[in-house]
């Protein structure tokens, strides 16, 4: 299998999501600077975390009308799955790639802590590795991770079933205090209509080394190396 | 041109033998900017003159030592032809003013001053003090404070793994607020200032100049007319973006062989940029400033050479390697400009729009920077421990309920959740426990780092104060298993010019370097910030002890938290009960009183060496120092990271059971292990007093009899006091 | 010539600055306060010099650029 | 009674975002853009009735919460 990492500037996990990627796959992505908007076909392209253009006017908006992007949506709408982890999240919905919008946490703060997420569906390449309504422990690690949607746009996501992890308690539970930014329905994840666009909030290339304390992340990187090679 | 009059003098913070001084290595009145980058030289910021004779008696050397202090950060030896390049360095008047940007600013210097030396910020640190929680401004400094420097760090994607925060009267109107960066490099790849190379291109990097922090105290100066004020914000803004690109584009030039010598802009920008290049060089630089980039127009000579806009950097570079530089930084779209050359005159020659605006020997300006023995008496004893105080004591698991949610000792957890401190991925040890631990990427190598002081330590002796602070930071960077390495450290006090502050600091420099000595643990890098005082009222003696560790292997890394039921919890060091200048006299019994806890280097060092001995053995499976509020407020913070109970013995005879659980004797550790009798056995042989107080167990707390406490409640008091407090902010916090 | 944009959630989003400020506004002691609302203010330069043409320009970088039409809306004033 | 508040950044002081606009703008191919400045805009409901009294209590609450006068100035607007 064969992934790029989009890098814009002030990425900041790049290189963290793609040694993650790099331990399931066994060998480098492919690093794509945001002005390199022809690079190689791969099998799968990945938003990576971070605050492109400083997160300035709102996280994500300048990043998604980067040159890159234009090609990043072109190979998306031919079906090349997409990751967005955290701002790559962001970028997606700036970018039209997933509906919605990434506001402010309701808290207002910066929020990073391991949160548990609930697996909504394990039909997709990102996480059929794992139990449909497993929980995982994740790290969350934003500003603007406030999920907003219509309401009509909501419906559409759950009757789809194209909400992919949900924050729960440890138990499984939807509670609004297992909620760490207030997002709409306490979504954590979501797909495209057709499950090869995954844009979540938290970061599953953050606990995916026993010796960082958690592996709950792998299974998504190892899944993806399964589906795609 | 105006005159060079006694008031202008004096509003530039020069005295006047200080200017006689200079007039006379100049042999002419100098100019207006010339006067303004004198000023700036020979502040107290940039000259050290109150404090660079006691600096030298702090230890700066050792093997492992690579470069001490004098540079940007200090540098060592960490093996594997691995550096670590790290300091801390103040940021507390800004922050006090203008606490988001202030703080934000302060990480984002400090991270500058890393990069410079050609290593990559890999953990970030800070060390936070505020006035009385009651007092009306401290929420709102602390929301400010702590969003700025996660604002700024999270950006950058550095992760902020530790710090400490304090809150006393005493900082009421004066907050502190010390960031420390840590930094990865190539052992063999340090980058110094020292410019060399005649005909070498002196290069401006970063953001455009503004009109930013301008040395206030020339505001008045008629030159500027009506509006100066309003066109002089002292407050920068800070902008992490560009700073993230600042620090890639700069680390991918430091991979080529461009760079001769470089210096970030900091306090003093240009000024002291191009000066300390020269000085240490011994060349001279000519700077053409309608060069330099500008973000407003009509800037004056003077003010580009103070500018204190951030996010710049000033480089000697191969002039053949020009091109190749600028086109790294149109890369990263960033100003680059030449704006210079170096020259063989060892002066300092800024001309701008075809008139020479200063023209300095470089030399002089350096070496005859004035230097003063400021007069200093030894701090009085302080009151002694109310004869009283243990006759009032309350019973122990209440003082235990009331210290754990004090607003010294409660869980921090609301300010290290702002902070990114996983981003890397290579965060080992999370806040929260003894020291951090990250992980030298792509190796099994561990970093260990910690700050620490206790200022009212300090206050109370600030020998013993000077001392403790090191012995604590060693004792941390331990108890999670590593080797203490180096220190860095950030001298905050109030106003020199009166002997009682410079006593207080003059001790606690022979405190400081009493301990570090003893632990070979040399100073490699430091900041001193004074005149931390506001209507005559000091700010208690603040030395923060920033200090860095190495473990072979991460897999050794030990942490606070019980492991399992069962296990035997040891007290390593001896226990005598000392109260005074305790968190317990001061929360409890309502009294800051008595002398601070003793601190013996030869037993603090023995005690050490035996804990780092059982981590690495693997001889216990969880490991605390004893601190604020003594053992019992250790056992219960062991009990609430592990989520599992103990049961203490009561207090042995002849020590009072408050004495005996909230004294704060040093050089102590909390270990549990499964075979007491071999640590017995391997104390006894090390010399190294050990005494098992309890066992693990059980879902709460139970002391010396008493109805136990239930760790749920004790973990709700401990995590809602800060939360609480803050939620009571009367506003959103001013973000970017 | 310049222009001056406003940036305001649309009616139905929920706006936590805006609620934060109502609620720290009571703190301070302000009776009275309703509905707080907080948008962005953004002025650009134009070199352009005819105002249709600037306003129509300007309308295009709100819609590329300057506001989220999922959730944003926004005005332009053209001045001078 | 509505109050529209402006807090924008004094003159001088650096504005990351407004800058980091105008480069967006200018990467989108928007020619002629000078400077952009972000600022804040804030709509505060009041049961005031009386404009002279509603802009009086809206100063207080802008010196004391909306801005910070070392950085930012602010202009104050009454509605209706
Ligand atoms: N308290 C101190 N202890 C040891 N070294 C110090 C101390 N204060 C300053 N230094 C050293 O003096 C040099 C100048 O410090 P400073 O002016 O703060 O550096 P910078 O200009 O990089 O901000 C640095 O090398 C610093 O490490
Ligand atoms: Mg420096």
């Amino acid at each position: 299998m064969k992934a790029a990492v989009i890098v814009f500037p002030a990425s900041n996990c790049d290189r963290d999501v793609a040694v993650a990627l790099a331990a399931s796959m066994g060998r480098d992505p492919l690093m794509v600077w945001h002005r390199d908007a022809d690079f190689p076909a791969v099998d799968l392209i990945v938003l990576p975390g971070g605050f492109s253009y400083g997160d300035y006017l709102r996280a994500g908006a300048m990043a998604a009308r980067s040159p890159v992007m234009a090609e990043v949506i072109r190979r998306a709408r031919r079906g090349v799955p997409v990751l967005g982890i955290c701002n790559g999240f962001q970028i997606l919905t700036e970018a039209g790639l997933l509906p919605g919008a990434l506001m402010r946490n309701a808290g207002l703060a910066f929020v990073c802590r391991d949160v548990h997420i609930r697996v909504e569906t394990t039909d997709s390449v990102f996480t059929r590795r794992y139990a449909k309504g497993a929980i995982l422990r994740i790290p969350v690690a934003h500003h603007d991770g406030n999920y907003f949607a219509d309401r009509a746009t909501l419906e559409a996501l759950e009757g789809d079933g194209r909400i992919a992890f949900r924050y729960v308690e440890p138990d499984g539970r939807v509670t609004a205090a297992a909620n760490p930014n207030g997002a709409a329905r306490n979504i954590a994840g979501i797909f495209n209509t057709t499950r090869t666009v995954l844009g979540l909030m938290p970061h599953p290339e953050r606990l995916a080394d026993p010796l960082l304390g958690g592996t709950d992340g792998r299974a998504m990187f190892d899944g993806l190396v399964e589906a795609l090679a | 041109m105006s005159a060079i009059t006694p008031a202008l003098v004096a509003e530039h913070g020069l005295t006047p033998e200080e200017y006689a001084r200079f007039r006379g290595f100049l042999g002419r009145d100098p100019t207006l900017t010339e006067l303004g980058i004198v000023s700036v030289m020979w502040s107290e910021h940039c000259s050290y003159k109150s404090s660079k004779r006691w600096l030298r008696l702090l230890p700066t050397e050792a093997p492992w030592v690579i470069c001490g202090p004098g540079e940007n950060a200090g540098v060592v030896d960490i093996g594997d032809g691995r550096a670590v390049v790290f300091k801390m360095e103040s940021h507390n008047h800004p922050s006090f003013i203008e606490p988001y940007q202030g703080a934000a600013t302060g990480v984002g210097g400090i991270m500058r001053d890393v990069f410079t030396m050609g290593a990559r910020p890999i953990a970030n640190m800070n060390a936070l003090r505020f006035g009385d929680p009651a007092h009306p401004k401290t929420r709102h400094l602390v929301a400010g404070v702590v969003a700025g420097i996660g604002g700024y760090g999270n950006c950058m994607g550095v992760p902020t793994v530790g710090g400490e925060c304090n809150f006393h009267p005493a900082y009421n109107g004066n907050i502190l607020v010390n960031a420390m960066t840590v930094g990865l490099a190539p052992a063999d790849r340090i980058f110094y200032s020292a410019a060399a190379g005649v005909g070498n291109a002196v290069v401006y990097v970063g953001s455009k100049t503004g009109r930013d922090g301008i040395h206030g105290a020339t505001m008045a100066s008629a030159e500027f007319g009506a509006d100066a004020e309003a066109k002089r914000p002292t407050v920068q803004v800070g902008d992490p973006f560009t700073e993230k690109l600042l620090l890639e584009a700069c680390l991918e030039l430091m991979r080529t062989d461009a760079i001769v010598a470089i210096q970030d802009m900091g306090a003093a920008g240009l000024t002291s940029s191009s000066v300390e290049m020269a000085s240490k060089g011994g060349v001279g630089i000519e700077l053409d400033l309608d060069r330099v980039p500008v973000r407003e127009t009509g800037m004056t000579p003077y003010e580009i050479m103070l500018s204190e806009s951030q996010e710049r950097m000033l480089m000697v570079i191969r002039p053949e390697r020009a091109e190749l530089a600028r086109a790294i930084f149109d890369k990263w779209e960033l100003d680059f400009a030449i704006v210079g050359r170096i020259t063989d005159t060892g002066r300092l020659v800024v001309r701008m729009r075809g008139a020479v605006a200063a023209d300095i020997p470089v030399a002089p300006l350096v070496a005859e920077a004035p230097v003063y023995e400021r007069p200093w008496v030894r701090s009085p004893a302080p009151p002694p421990v109310p004869a009283d105080a243990l006759a009032r004591a309350p019973a122990i698991d209440a003082a235990l309920r009331r210290l754990m949610g004090s607003p010294d000792l409660a869980s921090r957890r609301w300010i290290w959740e702002q902070y990114d401190h996983m981003v890397m991925g290579d965060t080992v040890g999370r806040p929260g426990g003894d020291a951090a631990v990250v992980r030298i990427h792509g190796t099994r190598q561990g970093l260990a780092i910690t700050t620490d002081v206790t200022p009212r330590y300090c206050q109370a002796d600030p020998v013993e104060g000077g001392r403790q602070a090191v012995a604590e930071a060693w004792r941390n960077l331990t108890a999670v298993g590593a080797t203490p390495l180096a220190v860095t450290d950030n001298m905050n006090f109030g106003n020199p010019e009166k002997p009682e502050i410079m006593g207080q600091f003059v001790g606690c420099i022979e405190g400081m370097s009493e301990a570090c000595r003893a632990l070979d643990f040399p100073v490699v890098s430091g900041n001193v910030s004074l005149y931390n005082e506001t209507m005559g009222k000091a700010i208690l003696p603040t030395p923060a002890i920033g200090a860095i560790g190495t473990l072979p292997d991460i897999s050794f890394a030990m942490t606070v938290g019980f492991k399992r039921d069962g296990a035997r919890i040891v007290v390593i060091g001896a226990t005598r009960g000392h109260l005074g200048a305790s968190l317990w006299l001061r929360e409890i019994a309502g009294a800051e009183a008595g002398p601070p806890p003793p601190v013996d280097l030869a037993a603090e060092r023995k005690a050490g060496d035996f804990v780092r001995g059982l981590i690495r053995d693997g001889r216990i499976d969880a490991c605390h120092d004893v601190a604020d509020g003594g053992l019992l407020v250790a056992v219960a913070e062991m009990a609430l990271a592990g989520r599992i109970g103990a049961v203490l013995d009561p207090a042995p005879a002849g020590l009072h059971p408050a004495a005996w659980f909230f004294g704060e004797d040093q050089g102590r550790y909390l270990v549990t292990t499964g075979d007491a009798d071999l640590l017995a056995a391997r104390a006894a042989a090390a010399g190294v007093p050990v005494m098992v107080i309890g066992r693990t167990g059980g879902s709460s707390l139970t002391v010396d009899g008493a109805p136990p406490i239930s760790l749920a409640d004790l973990g709700t008091i401990h995590e809602s006091w800060l939360p609480g407090y803050m939620a009571a902010e009367a506003g959103p916090v001013q973000t970017e | 010539m310049k222009a001056r944009v406003h940036v305001t959630l649309k009616k139905g989003v929920l706006d936590p600055q805006g609620q934060a400020i109502a609620h720290a506004l009571g703190t301070l002691g302000f009776a009275g306060v309703g509905d707080v609302r907080q948008g962005k203010y953004i002025e650009i330069e134009l070199a352009e010099t005819d105002r249709a043409t600037a306003r129509a320009r300007v309308e295009k970088m709100c819609a590329q650029l300057l506001a989220n039409p999922v959730i944003e809306d926004y005005a332009i004033e053209i001045a001078e």
